[in-house]
């Protein structure tokens, strides 16, 4: 094995510095001190839910939207958490000065062109969150930025100003109409490509928008680097119940999103169900 | 206050501190090495190994439950050959102890197993993991039968060779599982692992279809705890001589307590270190203090406590 | 959208809806009736009843476990004279639905029982706790055996006439509880009772010795849903036309919910009754908005929904 | 059956209002409304814990130790509790504004002597608490009230300024003679008898003590009523976990000390453990 699994990753009691409701999301700081400075765009922190009675015995997966290496507060990470079930809807509740015990950072991170390039980040929902980073960190290496975000409804979209500052160009789609381009987010994409002339996808997101992103990326030939979700239960690589099923010589091979991943090469993995399932 | 003797005995082999990783729960080892020392726990306990790699289930594997978790792996593992060369050099490098599950689809493969096993040095015991369906037997899983599980125990017996321990871990979805524990007793077993997880399920009430994809899956984690001890303490009641690793929700140094009076002489730490990845170091640490604590020189005085002059 | 059928059936009864109390969770009745009007529920379940009086264990007699506990109260009851006598008429002046529990420590006293049940009038099925200590053999739970549930069966129905349902309650602490559901079933109950607790075991880490005064005792809560879901599940796969009264952990509609989509007719609410005193009538209404919601018309549409088209 | 059982239960979210530290416990005021009307000296609440997470299902008793019909906020209930467990612990976490889950009034009061007499009210730890109330009480109807409180040590005495206004005498002892009489509160009580003409004893505290008080109320031929502490389930009697031994025609009976309690004769109850294990 080459790299040390979890190398940069420390656990500590992280203190909420700020809780703010955004539409439906709660973009939250928290003092992580030099946490930090070892995030790259695409990792993640775990986190531990519902307190000293907890009966939720699993920690709870959130991209990093943000890290300060040395902010105010010393370093800091920021997360757009959607209170979705009882362990984000926790989450959610804290208030400033509470203790939330983290994990991170955790798994892989966007790949970054050696050469200038032009890239396309999509994202879907909350899935925005890790892509503003990312957009920051190729606009400073010279890379043209053109994100699209999409999600069921305006409301939805999460595209702070101070986030939009680094990109050449922001498309909205939303199911309803409510906002941006009618539709799905993948309708739009492949006309975007060939305006933007894009070589290069980065995505996050629903795991059905990827999907359809992946099918783009293959037609037009584009590198395409994904951040998955899948449920987990530790984060760290010790349960196996996070995998994704990739290519491999043999036909499948199950690998961890929380190590492996969440950033992983699209072109690699199958994201046909049925294909997984008949293979098992 | 003399210091504590916190070493414990499964068959010939010692380790420093009753204090164990469980199987399936800690992969290689390697992933928690960057939390804590892996030195400072008893043993390492590795994922079942199969004999040929193994794709596992698809997703999803998993569904939390009140207090607990259920999972659904299938098994996923490299196969005995790529086990033996690339996570068990490291563990044997790093100077962890280290306790080679086992599993098979049939009792040969289980012997074939033992087998590979035999050479390898720098294993403490082989756990075998016989709450595995028997694909020659209406994938009837081993540990529900008496028969069944005598006959995987005989035939790691008879190609292990040597001084390893054979440690059988037992199913707790049995009538009576002492009469479980009795039959691989008889067939020479050095040592209990008690308990695995439970056979649950979980319905999604969004989709109304079972959450995994296996439809049922393994009970874990502090919900199971009372079966746990139950489990321990009627089978350490008949057999006090037989040394048992316990595990089952034990989450801090109070649980791995609570275990070792019933009657373990080793606690696995499992689903635990999901929720805290510096989980069993921290209990082997708790459990230290507490028996410190309660006046105990040596853990051996303390394992079965709890059936002493009631 | 048209009202939803709420009403379910269990052998030649209908109830208005499928949630009702878990034995020994709802005393008499008369506790609860303060916090909501018994009528609102589909049935009590009384606790169960034997044919003496019996003192019951010594305290401590419960211990709080993670998301669930441990009871141990030894059947502690008036004797069937006296229930008959007091606590039934009370139920039937109501006008709330009442399913009486039996257990004997002997087949002969299931016959007893139930023949004393015969005479009475307005009740709505018997339900018969097979998950007794058999003191004529050794102690062991009738539940365990297919030959010891078939003959207290055979007993009940015997002694019983007439049409009076009944519904045979397991216990999840056996290999394979379809051979026992099959058991029953051929002896000819009109449904079943799943699933009774789990045996568990909690250990004072401060005194080190069992909790409860009985050592052992029921684990019953959330902590032990996914194991009911499985057994029900796996039940109504096998005999799809026999109802089944689920239970185990159930506090919530989605709860209820979970075990109908499994295959339960109905859904009794045991321990959360102790958290909630309104549990049963909280989780009815819940449910029915639940069901109305994901556009069901009729119960008997969502019963054993998860099997279907998977 | 007489009286209908539970009668004036109800289960509400009762505001804390007030929560100090006084020595090792806790003096926490409720806004419960109409619920404070109810209370009886001897009765009881039953308090949800943890939280929405949490993986405790059952309710805590805590005796009332006063309860106003109307005071600033309405109806109040105040309750001194011991941080002892991860359930009491959490209660006593809680801040002015949170909301707890009340059941309440529960269980049987102190009877009230209907001529006048003599009583003396001993509380061991936080089993002080409901005395006061009762204290007022007899005062009220004209009863010369002394008070015996005792504890390990003098920081575990509950013994408020306002409480004592009621009592004619309070004497106070301790196991490690900090404060009061050196010893335990059983040791102290027959010489209290004969100096204050004792003619009705009122008890609340550990079982222990309760047993000590019980002999001795034997000895002198007094009427005792005590609230006894049973681990209980529910609180409102369809467990049958926090069952008492009590005398009966036939040996022994067992009865439900949310129900039948927790005040109840002293000298019904089998307070001998060999006695009970025997009998059953
Ligand atoms: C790598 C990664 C990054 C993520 N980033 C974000 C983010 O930036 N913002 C955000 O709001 N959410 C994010 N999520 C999803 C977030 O982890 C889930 O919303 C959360 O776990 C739901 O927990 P719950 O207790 O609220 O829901 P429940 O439904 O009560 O959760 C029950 C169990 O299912 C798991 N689970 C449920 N939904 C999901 C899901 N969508 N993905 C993975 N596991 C799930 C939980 O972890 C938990 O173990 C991310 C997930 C992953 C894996
Ligand atoms: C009628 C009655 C009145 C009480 N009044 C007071 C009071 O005024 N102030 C106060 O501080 N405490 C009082 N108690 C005790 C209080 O209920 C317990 O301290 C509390 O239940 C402990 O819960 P825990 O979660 O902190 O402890 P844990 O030990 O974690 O509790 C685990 C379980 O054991 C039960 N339990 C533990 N200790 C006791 C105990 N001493 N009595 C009954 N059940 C117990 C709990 O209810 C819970 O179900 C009273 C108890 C009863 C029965
Ligand atoms: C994700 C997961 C994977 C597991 N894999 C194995 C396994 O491969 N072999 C085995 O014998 N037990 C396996 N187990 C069972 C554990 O070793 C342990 O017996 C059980 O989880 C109870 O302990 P716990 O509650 O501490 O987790 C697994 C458990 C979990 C949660
Ligand atoms: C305190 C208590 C007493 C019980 N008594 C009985 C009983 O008398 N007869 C019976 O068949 N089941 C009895 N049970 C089991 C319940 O009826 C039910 O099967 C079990 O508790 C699971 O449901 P729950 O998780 O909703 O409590 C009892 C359970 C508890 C907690
Ligand atoms: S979440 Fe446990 S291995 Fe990935
Ligand atoms: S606490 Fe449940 S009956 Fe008394």
């Amino acid at each position: 094995m080459s790299a040390k699994i979890n190398q940069f990753a420390t656990q500590m009691l992280a203190e909420v510095i700020s809780n703010k409701k955004v539409g439906p999301y709660h973009h939250m700081v928290f003092a992580v001190g030099e946490m930090a400075s070892h995030v790259k765009p695409g990792n993640f922190v775990a986190i531990s839910v519902g307190g000293e009675q907890s009966s939720l015995v699993l920690r709870r997966a959130f991209a990093i939207y943000r890290a300060l290496d040395k902010g105010p507060m010393g370093g800091s990470i920021e997360l757009v958490v959607a209170p979705h079930g009882q362990g984000s809807r926790w989450l959610c509740q804290r208030a400033v000065g509470d203790l939330v015990d983290f994990i991170g950072p955790l798994g892989t991170a966007f790949g970054i062109p050696t050469v200038n390039a032009n890239a396309m980040l999509i994202g879907g929902g909350y899935g925005s969150a890790p892509l503003f980073a990312l957009a920051e960190l190729l606009k400073n290496k010279g890379c043209r930025v053109d994100m699209v975000l999409g999600a069921s409804t305006a409301t939805k979209i999460y595209a702070p100003l101070e986030g939009k500052r680094s990109v050449s160009s922001l498309t909205l789609t939303t199911d309803d109409g409510s906002t941006g381009i009618h539709g799905q987010i993948s309708e739009a994409i492949p006309r975007l490509i060939r305006e933007f002339g894009t070589e290069v996808i980065y995505s996050c997101g629903p795991m059905g928008m990827l999907a359809a992103v992946a099918k783009i990326a293959e037609e037009f030939n584009l590198v395409h680097q994904c951040a998955v979700e899948e449920s987990m239960a530790c984060g760290i690589g010790v349960c196996m119940t996070c995998v994704i099923p990739v290519k491999n010589e043999d036909g499948i091979k199950m690998i961890r999103s929380c190590i492996d991943g969440p950033v992983m090469d699209g072109s690699q993995v199958i994201w046909d169900r049925k294909t997984v399932m008949d293979a098992l | 206050m003399s210091a504590l003797d916190f070493s414990t005995k499964i068959g010939s082999k010692r380790f420093s501190n009753p204090i164990f990783t469980a199987s399936g729960c800690a992969s290689s080892g390697q992933e928690l090495a960057q939390f804590f020392p892996l030195t400072e726990i008893g043993a390492v306990v590795t994922k079942s190994i199969m004999v040929k790699a193994r794709t596992g289930r698809a997703t999803p594997r998993m569904a939390e439950t009140p207090s607990g978790m259920l999972n659904s792996i299938g098994l996923q593992g490299p196969g005995i050959d790529t086990f033996l060369e690339r996570d068990i050099p490291w563990l044997v490098e790093q100077q962890v102890k280290v306790i080679v599950s086992i599993a098979g689809e049939s009792v040969d493969e289980y012997g074939v197993l033992a087998r590979r096993l035999r050479a390898v040095s720098g294993i403490s015991a082989v756990e075998v993991n016989i709450s595995c369906p028997n694909v020659e037997n209406r994938g009837q899983v081993f540990a529900c039968h008496p028969d069944t599980s005598i006959a995987v125990i005989e035939a790691v017996r008879r190609n292990i060779g040597g001084e390893l321990p054979i440690i059988a871990k037992l199913s707790p979805d049995v009538t009576d599982i002492v009469e479980i524990a009795r039959a691989v007793i008889n067939a020479g077993v050095d040592g209990l692992a008690l308990i695995n997880t439970l056979l649950g399920m979980v319905i999604d009430t969004n989709t109304m279809k079972p959450k995994l994809a296996g439809k049922t899956g393994g009970l874990s984690g502090p919900a199971i705890r009372p079966v746990a001890v139950r489990a321990i303490y009627q089978v350490h009641q008949a057999f006090p001589d037989t040394p048992i690793v316990g595990m089952g929700g034990v989450a801090s140094g109070r649980d791995a307590l609570e275990l070792i009076l019933a009657g373990a002489s080793a606690v696995s730490v499992g689903t635990a270190s999901f929720g805290n990845p510096k989980a069993a170091f921290d209990i082997k640490n708790q459990l230290a203090e507490l028996l410190t604590e309660k006046g105990f020189n040596d853990l051996r005085d303390a394992i079965g406590f709890a059936h002493r002059g009631i």
